[in-house]
């Protein structure tokens, strides 16, 4: 009879967690079904955009959330002092004009009057101030921290070496916010459109350190305001009246899901659940066809890196050899099928220099598909280093379906172009990038997304000792070079800089490009004027759905 | 005497991977009241499988009634449905299975499963039924009924389980109880006592009983009458004096020879040579032919006419044919 | 001599005179066992082969260990070779199950997916049979203190995060067939180990037991000769639930990077790629991976089935 | 009885104490690290993140103060999702899991049982047959393949059940379809074999001597003794289902706690590996006793709380 009785206890708890959690869920059910409701009956009044954003966004807290799924959001709920428009150029946003000092270096930025928080509150200078200062406080721990090195000061404070006070920024007065940077920066505007330089209501920060953790705390400046967030499920975002250019903000809804499945995004995008999707790999060659698919670039490449310590890869012919034998044109043809351009450079397309040339059409195909030369060079290359029979070679890639038919076909293509029978090894994404870091690979996959819109933020990757380089690879002159064109103040000087810098890296090819990244999506036909920035953030201010 | 039960011609076979195993091959007899026939035979001779198929327990497929009838009460067992059978079962037939130790469900308590054919088939609220159940322990003599019935069949030792498994079968006084092997699995004490009890509860309720054993000193102790069975079939009927003082069937005086006796000067033990024949196909004649000392060419060729010796007692046996007699001499 | 008398109208008249002659016989007759006695794994045998659907599965399986081991003879394409300008091609004369992504012939690639896919299954449902049984039956039957710690060692194993576990393997061991299946055979004997030591907490309270407990039989061979027969039921329903989750389980580790080296591909592979092919229409890189395991498990069931009937010691007449 | 679950209350939190060291060093004896990204991350910003979440000091003291925040049932902030604590991540996630496991293992408990039942009784014949081949399809389709059909199938080529998420009744319904046939079928099969072992159990023919109909013989004396190898499986079945699936989470776009199994470990997130991990060692050592009390309401014969006494 005991035994009966524990047992009954114990069920009767399970059920009553049951219940419990039903219970929790049935009110947030007619929560949803009420709302779901009153969507459809204002319908013809309230327009509302459907998204995905694949994931939770890491963190709203602007110098924490570093990466697109939180960017999506943030760049539409809050605004720097510049914003980049249709064309990808900063424009003047919470700052209606600046001053640049004559040397360069020191900006003044005027806040607009009616530059205003989501609740009530004036966007002030020293909102920037705090903003700015907590972005490189070694204590924030901002993974974005590095961006705002070109701050005088920046670098030692966030690297514990300086002070806060050092920190060159400053409100001049109330709207007034003055910055001074240890070289001029051409691209310094476009950088600060970044969410890591957004400014934070100090009011609000200091009475609740976590206010950027739920809806109901979260002040925004932005196009939207947070209405609802459900962590992990979806969020919403409304328009924000407080806007100082909220009659140009056309939607009045913005519903986030937060879908990690393509398969999944694309059915809910074919059922109406959805406003835009992602292309299922799969499905790219068919609705390419179709014609439905929408293209941009991406500032961004798909490359591979050797490692010039690792035999056979300290020959430079024998990596050229390697380099050569990949055919970018077919891998995007035929294998990633998804329209990327094929990569013969490290600079994505996009880049204009002051004559007005694209940078990589400029620089031009620095390294291109060439079976004979490969041949050649291979050739050549076994014999400077006395081999007889090639070492091994090891393809390692970080586990994912689209690296494993990347990498699958690379082996065909080395085997067919070279001879050379490659293995091929995946891994633990995580245990890769340890280990790419501390170059155990011969030979290893390897991506880049740019954190800004400049040339640079490409190049300087491969300086000695970047923990971006990952090769092993180092060239006193393109280091100078990186180093000199970071502190011109020329333009066109800087850009030859870089020119030659990317060809003395090409030259010597430590890398094999393959494509660079772009953005493909399905789109409803009634949404218009949703942007697409290649560095990775989408605006939305100027979105409209019929 | 009041026949109770009458068996007539049963023929019972299953289906297996090998072919059709045809265990029971005619068998007639009948039950009378108050009596308590024993049916013996080796292991696999189709005692079980005759005893099973009067409740109609039989598991079919793959077993099979392919013939016969066995008339209860003036109805057919073989002809009714599943429901009208399980009125009949423990109601009016009851059963005891080989083995106590098995034979009792172990998650169940042993009053809820005594309880519940009363419940069943009488109709009683669970107050009454367990009047009954207490009645019925005392009955075989269980102490403490009333603490016992929340027990646990593994809280028993085998005789306390047999006599419960026995007032189970009691419980809703049926006419017929029939006992498989009911003291095979006890030692020898308690197979005692328990035989003890059968005599004393058939005094006392006056069912019938069919005790099926291969143990002949079982038999010899409560049987009146013995039906010997044959790889199928009932080779020699007739009442206990009759079997075990003038058994006519050589099948029957092997049996009685390969059983130790303790009034027989010379306690011989004379086994019978080979084995059952395999019922697959079993032989046309005398399937206890190949194994018989006596045996003659008609024994393989034509299955022996059923001769009777007196009016209780029968046997099927070439051996009883006037031209047999001339021969017997040369056997020996 | 008196019976003869009692019996004297006792003629039967259909049947002749002559044969009421002794049988003529040797003693060997006497003696012949007439019914066949088999041992016990012959009987066992004997049951099998008459279950039907059993042997379907025997020898559905046994035909596929020979394409596992043939097939690729038959075929003119290579696993590995790529012809780009021919992916996603329909079945046809010339690629019989179709072309994948890559322009690679499936038919070949489901064929080198047997051998690892069946390799993979059965070596993990084997190492599982034996842990499993070992440490449930011991843990069962020795009961008290002992089945108490072996079962919260059984906890803690099942308790430890799988995935970092199998990160771990990975990075000592390196890549490779035996990674699999050590990694496969971490906690997979658990569920087994429970399921056996369930069964023999049942069991062994049974007389039979009892008794060669008395008679001072060795424990080993208590487990072995009364337990486990009668534990095999729901053992081999393990082994059969076993099979197909091993080769589910190496398709979870080829995508931690764990499996088997592409180009090469199991089954589990194979679906795993070929999932998205409900949506693009390029059903048969799905459907012949997972038709493959799914007549895989059917054969591992029935067979398991008839096994099961064929060896359990109940049914044995 | 109390002596006894004092007991298996003390071993149980010694077995959570040995799985959370267990699992404390070995996640951080892989390599890897939660700041490792294909992204930039400079050599000062590195050190001040590891700085912020103690990774720089020994591991010792790291486990120690684990320990300490543990008692207090704080599992910390995630460091992937850094304005999360573990705790809110487990409270907001388990609820949604817990909800979708719950109806997914009636569901496949149900269903379950009545194919293995009904297999059992029609032995060898076509139901059976019919039984056991959706047990096995059951099984042989992987949950993911089976949740990519049923959403190409029944939402969107036939618009009955919406694609994804979870926020009412009818978005429940093919996820949990999806993540219950698995279950179904090993359930399906080991009520078939066990209920074919106990319905040739002498006391099966007892109850059917006795005048029980079919029905009250398979419910009361069968289907009882039956279950103790499928309550074995329960258990452990039980808390993976519902702590989540990874997968049928993700297809589904399901709040729960699945994803956080395996994104944390390959975030090297170490609190919520260890948060998730102490979590569904809980609950998994929970369902093991449950299953133990389970094990002696069923069969008698096991006594639980003697067992020291033997």
């Amino acid at each position: 009879m005991k035994k009966f009785t524990v047992l009954l206890v114990a069920l009767m708890m399970l059920f009553a967690l049951a219940a419990c959690t039903a219970n929790k869920d049935a009110g947030s059910e007619k929560k949803d079904d009420g709302k779901g409701k009153s969507g459809e009956k204002t319908e013809k009044v309230e327009k509302v955009l459907n998204l995905n954003n694949g994931q939770e966004p890491t963190s709203f807290d602007p110098p924490i959330g570093f990466d697109a799924v939180s960017w999506n959001s943030l760049n539409n709920l809050m605004e720097g002092l510049t914003r980049l428009d249709e064309t990808h150029q900063p424009k003047e946003a919470t700052a209606e004009k600046w001053d640049v000092s004559a040397d360069g270096k020191t900006y003044t930025f005027h806040i607009r009057d009616n530059a205003k928080w989501s609740n009530g509150d004036d966007v002030t200078a020293d909102d920037f101030v705090f903003a700015w200062k907590r972005l490189l406080d070694p204590n924030t721990s901002s993974p974005a921290a590095f961006l705002a090195y070109f701050i005088e000061g920046g670098e030692a404070y966030n690297n514990g070496e300086g002070s806060a006070d050092n920190v060159k920024v400053k409100a001049v007065d109330k709207k007034t916010f003055e910055v001074t940077l240890i070289s001029p920066q051409a691209y310094f505007l476009s950088v600060i459109s970044n969410p890591c330089f957004f400014p934070i209501n100090e009011k609000v920060a200091k009475e609740n350190p976590k206010w950027f953790a739920e809806a109901n705390t979260f002040v925004a400046n932005g196009p939207f305001k947070l209405a609802e967030w459900n962590h992990d499920s979806d969020l919403t975002m409304v328009k924000n009246d407080n806007y100082w250019d909220v009659k140009n903000v056309k939607l009045d809804k913005v519903h986030w899901a937060m879908v990690d499945d393509k398969n999944t995004e694309y059915q809910m995008f074919t059922t109406g659940e959805l406003d835009t999707s992602d292309v299922p790999p799969e499905l790219a060659e068919k609705l390419f066809k179709e014609g439905d698919v929408k293209v941009e670039d991406q500032a961004g490449e798909y490359f591979y890196r050797f490692n010039v310590t690792k035999a056979p890869f300290q020959n430079e012919n024998i990596r050229k050899a390697f380099a050569l034998a990949v055919d970018q044109k077919q891998m995007v043809e035929l294998v990633t099928k998804n329209q990327e351009k094929p990569a013969y450079g490290f600079v994505s397309y996009g880049f204009k220099d002051p004559d007005g040339n694209d940078f990589r059409e400029k620089s031009g195909d620095l390294i291109k598909t060439d079976v004979a030369k490969a041949k050649d060079l291979l050739k050549k290359g076994m014999e400077e280093e006395k081999y007889t029979k090639l070492p091994e070679v090891t393809l390692t890639y970080s586990t994912s379906d689209q690296h494993k038919k990347i990498a699958e076909a690379l082996q065909q293509m080395f085997k067919e172009n070279l001879g050379v029978d490659v293995k091929l090894a995946n891994m633990e994404s995580s245990v890769f990038a340890t280990d790419q870091k501390a170059l155990k690979f011969q030979f290893s996959r390897s991506s880049f997304l740019a954190d800004y819109a400049d040339p640079i933020n490409f190049i300087e990757n491969f300086i000695t000792g970047s923990p971006m380089n990952r090769t092993g690879w180092s060239n006193k002159e393109f280091d100078q070079l990186i180093k000199d064109a970071k502190l011109e103040k020329d333009e066109k000087k800087r850009y030859e800089m870089m020119y030659k810098a990317e060809k003395i890296l090409l030259d010597a090819a430590p890398i094999v490009p393959i494509h660079f990244y772009n953005q493909v999506y399905l789109q409803n036909k009634n949404v218009t004027g949703i942007v697409r920035h290649p560095v990775g953030y989408l605006e939305l201010k100027g979105a409209d759905k019929k | 005497m009041e026949k109770v039960l009458q068996v007539n011609d049963l023929h019972v076979s299953f289906s297996t991977y090998g072919g059709e195993v045809k265990a029971v091959r005619g068998v007639s007899f009948d039950l009378h009241k108050g009596e308590t026939l024993a049916i013996v035979g080796e292991s696999g001779c189709g005692k079980s499988v005759t005893s099973q198929s009067i409740m109609r327990l039989i598991p079919e497929p793959p077993g099979k009634i392919s013939g016969g009838e066995i008339i209860f009460k003036n109805i057919d067992l073989i002809k009714l449905k599943e429901p009208e059978l399980q009125k009949i079962r423990g109601a009016n037939i009851s059963m005891i299975f080989q083995d106590p130790m098995t034979a009792l469900n172990p998650t169940i308590t042993i009053g809820e499963q005594i309880m519940e054919g009363i419940i069943q088939h009488e109709k009683l609220s669970r107050a009454q039924a367990k009047r009954v159940a207490v009645e019925m322990l005392t009955l075989v003599g269980i102490p403490n009924p009333e603490l016992r019935l929340k027990q646990y069949p593994h809280q028993f030792s085998g005789g306390m389980r047999q006599r419960i498994v026995i007032a189970m079968a009691l419980v809703c006084r049926p006419d017929v109880l029939i006992a498989d092997e009911p003291t095979t699995a006890l030692d020898v004490t308690i197979q005692a006592q328990i035989l003890e009890l059968f005599r004393d509860i058939q005094k006392k309720t006056g069912v019938s009983i069919i005790l099926i054993t291969h143990d002949l000193g079982v038999v010899a102790q409560v049987a009146d009458r013995i039906a010997v069975m044959y790889a199928g079939r009932i080779v020699e009927l007739g009442t206990r004096r009759e079997i075990f003082y003038q058994p006519q069937h050589p099948y029957t005086k092997g049996l009685l020879q390969s059983v130790p006796r303790l009034d027989a000067e010379k306690a011989e033990l004379v086994p019978i040579p080979g084995t059952p024949p395999d019922l697959f196909s079993p032989p046309v004649g005398c399937a206890f032919a190949a194994r018989c000392p006596y045996a003659m060419e008609v024994c393989e060729r034509v299955y022996p006419i059923e001769t009777h010796i007196s009016q209780q007692h029968q046997v099927d046996c070439w051996l009883q044919d006037e031209r047999a007699k001339k021969l017997v001499s040369s056997f020996k | 001599m008196e019976l003869r008398k009692q019996e004297a109208q006792n003629i039967s008249p259909d049947v002749p005179n002559e044969w009421f002659v002794p049988k003529v016989r040797n003693k060997e007759e006497a003696e012949a066992v007439v019914r066949p006695s088999l041992s016990y794994w012959q009987d066992s045998w004997h049951r099998l082969l008459k279950n039907k659907l059993a042997m379907a599965g025997l020898i559905f399986l046994i035909l596929l260990a020979l394409l596992a081991i043939f097939g690729p003879i038959f075929s003119t394409h290579s696993v590995e070779t790529q012809k780009l300008a021919e992916q996603n091609l329909p079945p046809s004369s010339k690629y019989w199950f179709g072309t994948d992504d890559l322009g690679r012939d499936v038919f070949i690639r489901t064929c080198y997916g047997a051998r690892i896919s069946l390799f993979v299954g059965l070596m993990a449902a084997l190492i599982d049979f034996i842990i499993g049984v070992v440490y449930g039956g011991l843990s069962g039957y020795k009961g008290g203190r002992t089945d108490n710690l072996m079962m919260r060692i059984i906890e803690i194993l099942y308790g430890l995060p799988y995935l970092l576990v199998v990160i771990l393997v990975m990075v000592v061991i390196g890549p490779g067939l035996t990674t699999i299946i050590l990694a496969l055979s971490i906690t997979g004997w658990v569920g087994m180990a429970r399921i056996v030591r369930g069964q023999v907490l049942q069991i062994k309270n049974y007389e039979f037991v009892l008794a060669s407990k008395t008679f001072g039989t060795k424990t080993a061979r208590i487990i072995r000769k009364n337990l486990l027969p009668n534990t095999m039921g729901p053992i081999i329903v393990q082994m059969t639930l076993t099979i197909p989750s091993a080769i589910f389980a190496e398709a979870f580790l080829s995508f931690i990077g764990l499996g088997i080296q592409a180009p090469h591909a199991s089954w589990g592979v194979m679906a795993n790629d070929g999932l998205s092919t409900i949506l693009s229409g390029y059903w048969w890189r799905l459907f012949f991976p997972t038709m493959f395991i799914s007549l895989t498990m059917f054969a591992f069931n029935v067979l398991g089935d008839g096994l099961q009937d064929a060896l359990d010691p109940k049914l044995r007449r | 009885m109390k002596a006894y679950f004092f007991k298996r209350i003390i071993a149980m939190i010694i077995t959570l104490w040995l799985i959370i060291t267990g699992t404390f060093f070995l996640m951080h004896s892989v390599p890897g690290s939660p700041f490792n990204e294909e992204r930039t991350t400079n050599e000062a910003i590195q050190k001040n993140l590891e700085s912020y979440y103690q990774l720089d000091k020994p591991l010792i003291v790291q486990y120690g103060n684990y320990l300490k925040a543990l008692v207090k049932l704080d599992l910390g902030p995630s460091i992937k999702k850094s304005s999360q604590t573990v705790n809110d991540m487990l409270g907001r996630g388990f609820p949604v899991s817990f909800e979708l496991g719950m109806y997914t293992l009636i569901v496949a408990l149900i269903s379950g049982l009545i194919l293995g039942v009904v297999a059992a009784l029609r032995h060898n014949g076509i139901i059976d047959y019919l039984a056991m081949s959706i047990a096995v399809l059951g099984i042989s389709i992987p949950n993911f393949v089976m949740a990519t059909v049923l959403i190409q199938q029944l939402a969107v080529n036939l618009p009955i059940f919406p694609v994804a998420t979870w926020s009412s009744p009818k978005h429940m319904v093919l996820p949990i379809l999806a993540l219950a046939t698995g279950p179904m079928a090993i359930i399906a099969r080991l009520t078939r074999t066990s209920m074919l072992e106990v319905l040739t159990q002498d006391y099966i023919k007892t109850a059917k001597a006795k005048g029980l109909s079919p029905v009250k013989i398979v419910f009361k004396h069968a289907l009882r003794n039956a279950l103790l190898p499928v309550v074995t499986v329960l258990g452990s079945l039980a808390a993976s289902i519902l702590t989540g699936t990874f997968v049928i989470e993700k297809i589904f776009a399901i709040p729960g706690m699945g994803k956080y199994f395996v994104d944390s470990i390959n975030n090297r997130d170490y609190p919520v590996i260890m948060g998730t991990t102490v979590f569904y060692s809980a609950i998994l050592i929970f369902m093991l006793l449950l299953v133990d009390i389970a094990y002696g309401v069923l069969d008698p014969r096991i006594k639980l709380h003697k067992k020291e006494a033997k």
